[in-house]
């Protein structure tokens, strides 16, 4: 039991994933400020602002539904904490793994999506009424290409999950290069996920002054803002697990090393992609969705069936 | 100063009434004054006779009891004629002058808000420049007129729908 | 965007620089705009009553803050129209300096707009890139005259600050750096492609509907108005320096381009010529408290256009009555016009276009209703470009020149 | 409990969001608060990030003297502010109505409306000053005796609930 309690507790669960989001945050807005040649914030950055913002008072609208509006950012943290249960960090073999634990991982990453819909929808206002429509909207487009660009990994591994994925791939790690028009694929659509800059459109802070979080203050932001790094460290071990599975069986320390070396990678991606582009207007961002992520990744998905053809017949 | 004079010499004899009061200040500065029923003739030859195409602005004045106003009329070449007309204060009304320059109907509503001068043809907009619940009846730019005679709440609602 | 929405864009008290504390409303009718009217009167503060309370001298302090960029402008044009009341005459050298910080206010302005016109299209690099460099200026400006913004040079009769013979070597050194620069910029406006297609063609404006509204300064002479208070109505030292009065027939927002950066080149080598010729002797003569009876009227070229003073005297140390009509007044009118058959997309270029600072003239443009928040419209353009014309400056994060 | 205030402490200093708010300024200051964020003087090292709501604001910065017409809108801005908020005026005009004391429309300084905190001068506040406010307003939190002026428990806007 007690072993149980402290991987969900200390290791790979919360404190562990509630660290490393206040790095990758870190991280993703010092780059972003040394791209536009600025200093950028201090290390401590993001403790700072999760600490003061659980000092603050929060308000909660009249006219809201008192019982959601606090409970939807906790559903939100918790759906994001729980995947990095199933994801191998640093040898082939999750914490936990059962066949289809991917199905459920991309399922877990969905709910924090739908409660930032439910938070924006519960506190009435106009403008995180606004954004939160624009989260659905922003969840059809990229949903589908990310699940498709998972789904090509599995499709030449032959398995569902996740950590059979892996010992596949770290017995061949020749066919990794197969994925990585999947990898290009994931990475914008978990840019979406994220809500980061090309995809921010619900939480525009010029345009719907806060998107679904105008509303929000005090310890209920902090909680969601948290998710939100959860969720990027979340996102970024997901893509390094599958589409970068090389070096899982060389025992857990040098395993581990590498993890955090792929993650960095991953967030220096997405900070680039941050910097480089501009806001996208929301059917704009649907239709490049549909028009190019969706049929990239079904070329990948046509890619992976073939090589597995030639693979295992 | 030959283009000033020979300014002087055409306005004066088309309209013999500018003569006593037509003042060359300087180069390029030409002060006249006439009495309001001629006042549009004049204008209007200004405008079109003598080449006067820009339209600077028009100042209000208040005069003790009667409100005077100067148009400013500019040519390409620099030269600034001030024509000015003065109107009762008891009726205060003017002719629009937007069908030469549809630029001049905010100089126009300026005065409307600022002296209470009533303007004709002057076509319909916002109040400019004091907000939708500035009284009415009070014009800040009359010399009788003190910042205290302004009601405490008054002139916060912009916009009234 | 349903169809028949109408499209109602008031920008509210502020620089479009800046966020504005209105939301905006826009309906679309179709992508056309129709007709535009002209809301005035959010920021407005009552100076011109103020200053019939006030001595000229208090009043020189209160008329420089109607506008926080072209401080020196309103200051420069009071003064001139005190002094022609009370018959004083400004030595030589009093008027030089007078001029040489109108043409650096010229230059920090312009830079500014710059910035702004490219932050409208969504060309960020060339807004952190002009405001780098407007820096320098601001910083030879406070070395001048002590404060970055209001420099209070001008008092009635003069100025209040000489300049040392190491200041004008640093003006001239400046000017170089600044020149350079400019090219670099001219080679963008002028080169680049896709900026040429951003401006061209937007915001058209033929020259009778210029003359007929009263567009002034930039704004009129893109359209071919060929008209500077500078060379047709000299005042202070420009009737000692040569200089070439920018005009182009191009009527449209690209044409303003050229024109405040081809001024910007003016600029530099005006400035130059003053420091070469700029001769000894005092700066300012004493002038009398009391001003006698008596009226002006000032005209300037302020970077936006020709800035008109109105003051009578009636014999006290007290204004009887000034009138101040900035440039952006003028220039609102022809706006209202230029955006007639534009695109949405083109509507905060347009507006931007004639550098509208509000608050010299608290001003607002209402093209009838609905929501659309002035960033939302600025995205809105570059989105609507990017996807029509294929024209997306967010890419270019390094000018390649 | 001391180290809990103590870290409440140092995250209040250390992360201050502001929000920008005009009201009717002849908008040389707002060009400095502008000024502020580009790379020269990049607030952003001290952690102060500009926020568009109310609600996620700390501090809300004021430039120009109250006029008649943004009287309410200003009073509502703050109201929607969580707690612990404060309030910068910055430039004179927003410190006292500056020099446009007097003028019919204008209703003087910020403090005539709300509670002010720190006062920023200049007629055109330099970047440096108000990012010396900034940082002074946030040191007076540290000495609780010589603290900002304790802002009367102002009850929060009507329909709100405290967390």
């Amino acid at each position: 039991m007690v072993e149980a309690l402290f991987t969900l507790i200390v290791f790979p669960g919360f404190l562990f994933l509630g660290a490393a989001g206040v790095l990758a945050e870190f991280t993703d807005r010092k780059l972003y400020a040394r791209l536009q040649n600025r200093q950028g914030p201090p290390w401590f950055q993001p403790v700072a602002d999760f600490v003061k913002l659980a000092s603050k008072e929060d308000i909660v609208p009249a006219k809201a539904n008192h019982f959601m509006f606090k409970l939807v950012p906790m559903l939100a943290v918790t759906a994001a904490t729980v995947p990095i249960m199933y994801i191998p960090i640093w040898s082939s073999q999750a914490l936990f793994s059962f066949s289809g634990d991917m199905i459920v991982v991309i399922y877990l990453l969905t709910v924090p999506t739908l409660s930032f819909f439910l938070g924006g929808w519960f506190s009435t206002s106009l403008y995180s009424m606004i954004g939160a429509l624009r989260t659905l909207t922003q969840l059809f487009a990229y949903e589908v290409p990310l699940f498709l660009a998972l789904l090509a990994p599995a499709v030449i591994a032959g398995t569902w999950s996740l950590s059979e994925m892996s010992l596949f791939y770290a017995e061949h790690p020749l066919l990794i290069l197969t994925n990585l028009l999947g990898l290009a694929v994931a990475l914008i659509s978990i840019q979406g996920k994220l809500e980061r800059t090309p995809f921010d459109i619900p939480e525009a802070e010029t345009e719907i002054v806060g998107g679904t979080f105008t509303e929000y203050s005090g310890r209920l932001l902090a909680l969601f803002r948290m998710s939100i790094d959860i969720e990027l460290v979340v996102c970024c071990s997901i893509v390094a697990a599958v589409f970068l599975p090389f070096g899982l069986n060389l025992g857990s320390a040098v395993g581990f090393v590498l993890y955090v070396a792929k993650v960095a990678f991953v967030l220096f991606l997405l900070a680039l992609m941050r910097t480089v582009l501009a806001r996208f207007r929301i059917e704009q961002m649907v239709v490049f969705c549909w028009k190019y992520l969706a049929p990239a990744a079904f070329l990948q998905l046509l890619i992976s069936v073939l090589v597995r053809g030639w693979v295992n017949p | 100063m030959a283009n000033e004079q020979q300014i002087q010499t055409e306005l004066v004899q088309k309209f013999p009434f500018l003569a006593e009061k037509f003042v060359i200040k300087r180069e390029r500065r030409i002060f006249c004054e006439t009495a309001y029923d001629h006042f549009l003739e004049v204008f209007g030859h200004a405008v079109e006779k003598m080449d006067f195409k820009i339209f600077a602005t028009v100042t209000g004045l208040d005069e003790g009891e009667n409100l005077s106003f100067l148009y400013h009329l500019s040519r390409l070449d620099g030269t600034l004629l001030n024509i000015k007309t003065s109107v009762s204060k008891t009726n205060p009304v003017l002719k629009t002058v937007t069908g030469w320059f549809p630029g001049s109907a905010l100089y126009e509503r300026e005065l409307v808000d600022m002296f209470g001068a009533k303007v004709e043809g002057l076509p319909d907009g916002f109040r400019y420049p004091l907000p939708d619940s500035f009284p009415k009846d009070q014009h800040p730019l009359r010399k009788d007129w003190k910042p205290e005679m302004l009601p405490e709440g008054a002139g916060s609602i912009m916009e009234e729908k | 965007m349903s169809t028949d929405m109408k499209v109602m864009v008031p920008i509210g008290p502020q620089h479009p620089a800046l966020k504005e504390p209105e939301s905006f409303k826009v309906m679309l009718n179709g992508e056309k705009i129709f007709e535009v009217d002209v809301r005035l009167g959010y920021n407005h503060r009552g100076i011109e009553k103020a200053c019939e309370q006030r001595s000229y001298i208090q009043d020189i302090y209160l008329i420089e803050r109607i506008c926080g960029i072209c401080s020196h402008s309103h200051t420069t044009n009071f003064v001139q129209a005190v002094e022609e009341i009370a018959g004083i005459q400004v030595p030589k050298r009093g008027l030089y300096i007078r001029t040489i910080v109108a043409e650096l206010e010229r230059i920090h302005s312009h830079l500014l707009w710059l910035g702004v016109a490219g932050h409208e299209i969504g060309f960020d690099t060339l807004l952190m890139y002009t405001w780098r460099d407007r820096e320098v200026v601001m910083d030879l400006l406070a070395a001048l005259s002590g404060n970055r913004v209001n420099y209070g040079m001008n008092t009635i009769g003069g100025t209040r600050r000489d300049f040392t013979p190491e200041q004008l070597q640093e003006i001239l050194r400046t000017m170089d750096v600044l020149e350079d620069r400019t090219k670099y910029y001219i080679e963008i406006a002028s080169v680049e492609p896709t900026l040429i297609q951003r401006l061209s063609g937007v915001g058209f404006l033929s020259k009778e509907d210029a003359m007929r509204l009263g567009a002034v300064g930039p704004t009129g002479r893109a359209s071919g108005v060929n008209y500077d208070i500078r060379r047709d109505d000299p005042y202070a030292a420009y009737s000692d320096v040569q200089f070439k009065v920018m005009v182009n027939e191009n009527c449209d927002v690209y044409g303003r381009t050229l024109v405040r950066v081809g001024e910007l080149m003016e600029s530099y080598s005006i400035i130059r010529q003053l420091v070469k010729q700029m001769p000894d002797g005092p700066i300012a003569v004493k002038a009398p408290r009391r001003i006698p009876v008596g009226e002006a009227i000032s005209r300037y070229e302020a970077p936006r256009g020709e800035d008109l003073h109105y003051v009578k005297g009636n014999g006290t140390d007290k204004p009887e009555r000034v009138k101040v009509r900035a440039p952006t007044l003028a220039n609102l009118q022809s706006v209202a016009k230029s955006l007639e058959n534009n695109n949405l997309a083109d509507v905060p270029i347009t507006i931007a276009a004639i550098d509208p600072c509000f608050s010299c003239t608290d001003r607002m443009i209402q093209v009838d209703d609905a929501v659309f928040t002035w960033e939302r419209l600025r995205a809105y353009g570059i989105d609507w470009y990017k996807s029509q014309r294929g024209i997306d400056f967010r890419e270019v994060k390094k000018l390649p020149w | 409990m001391g180290f809990i205030q103590k870290l409440v402490k140092w995250s209040r200093i250390k992360s201050p969001w502001i929000i920008h708010f005009n009201t009717g300024a002849c908008n040389a200051c707002d060009i400095e608060i502008v000024a502020a964020l580009t790379p020269r003087f990049d607030i952003e090292r001290f952690g102060i990030q500009l926020k568009g709501t109310p609600r996620h604001a700390d501090v809300l910065v004021c430039s120009g003297p109250v006029t008649r017409q943004i009287q309410d809108r200003l009073v509502r801005i703050y109201e929607q502010m969580a707690h612990p908020k404060f309030v910068i005026a910055v430039g004179t005009c927003a410190c006292s109505g500056g020099v446009f004391n007097g003028c019919y429309n204008v209703k003087g300084g910020i403090d005539s409306v709300i509670p002010v905190n720190a006062y920023v001068p200049g007629c055109a506040a330099r970047p440096e000053a108000i990012i010396d406010a900034v940082a002074k307003l946030l040191a007076s939190l540290d000495q609780p005796e010589k603290a900002a002026p304790e802002l009367a428990e102002t009850e929060s806007p009507e329909g709100a609930v405290h967390g």
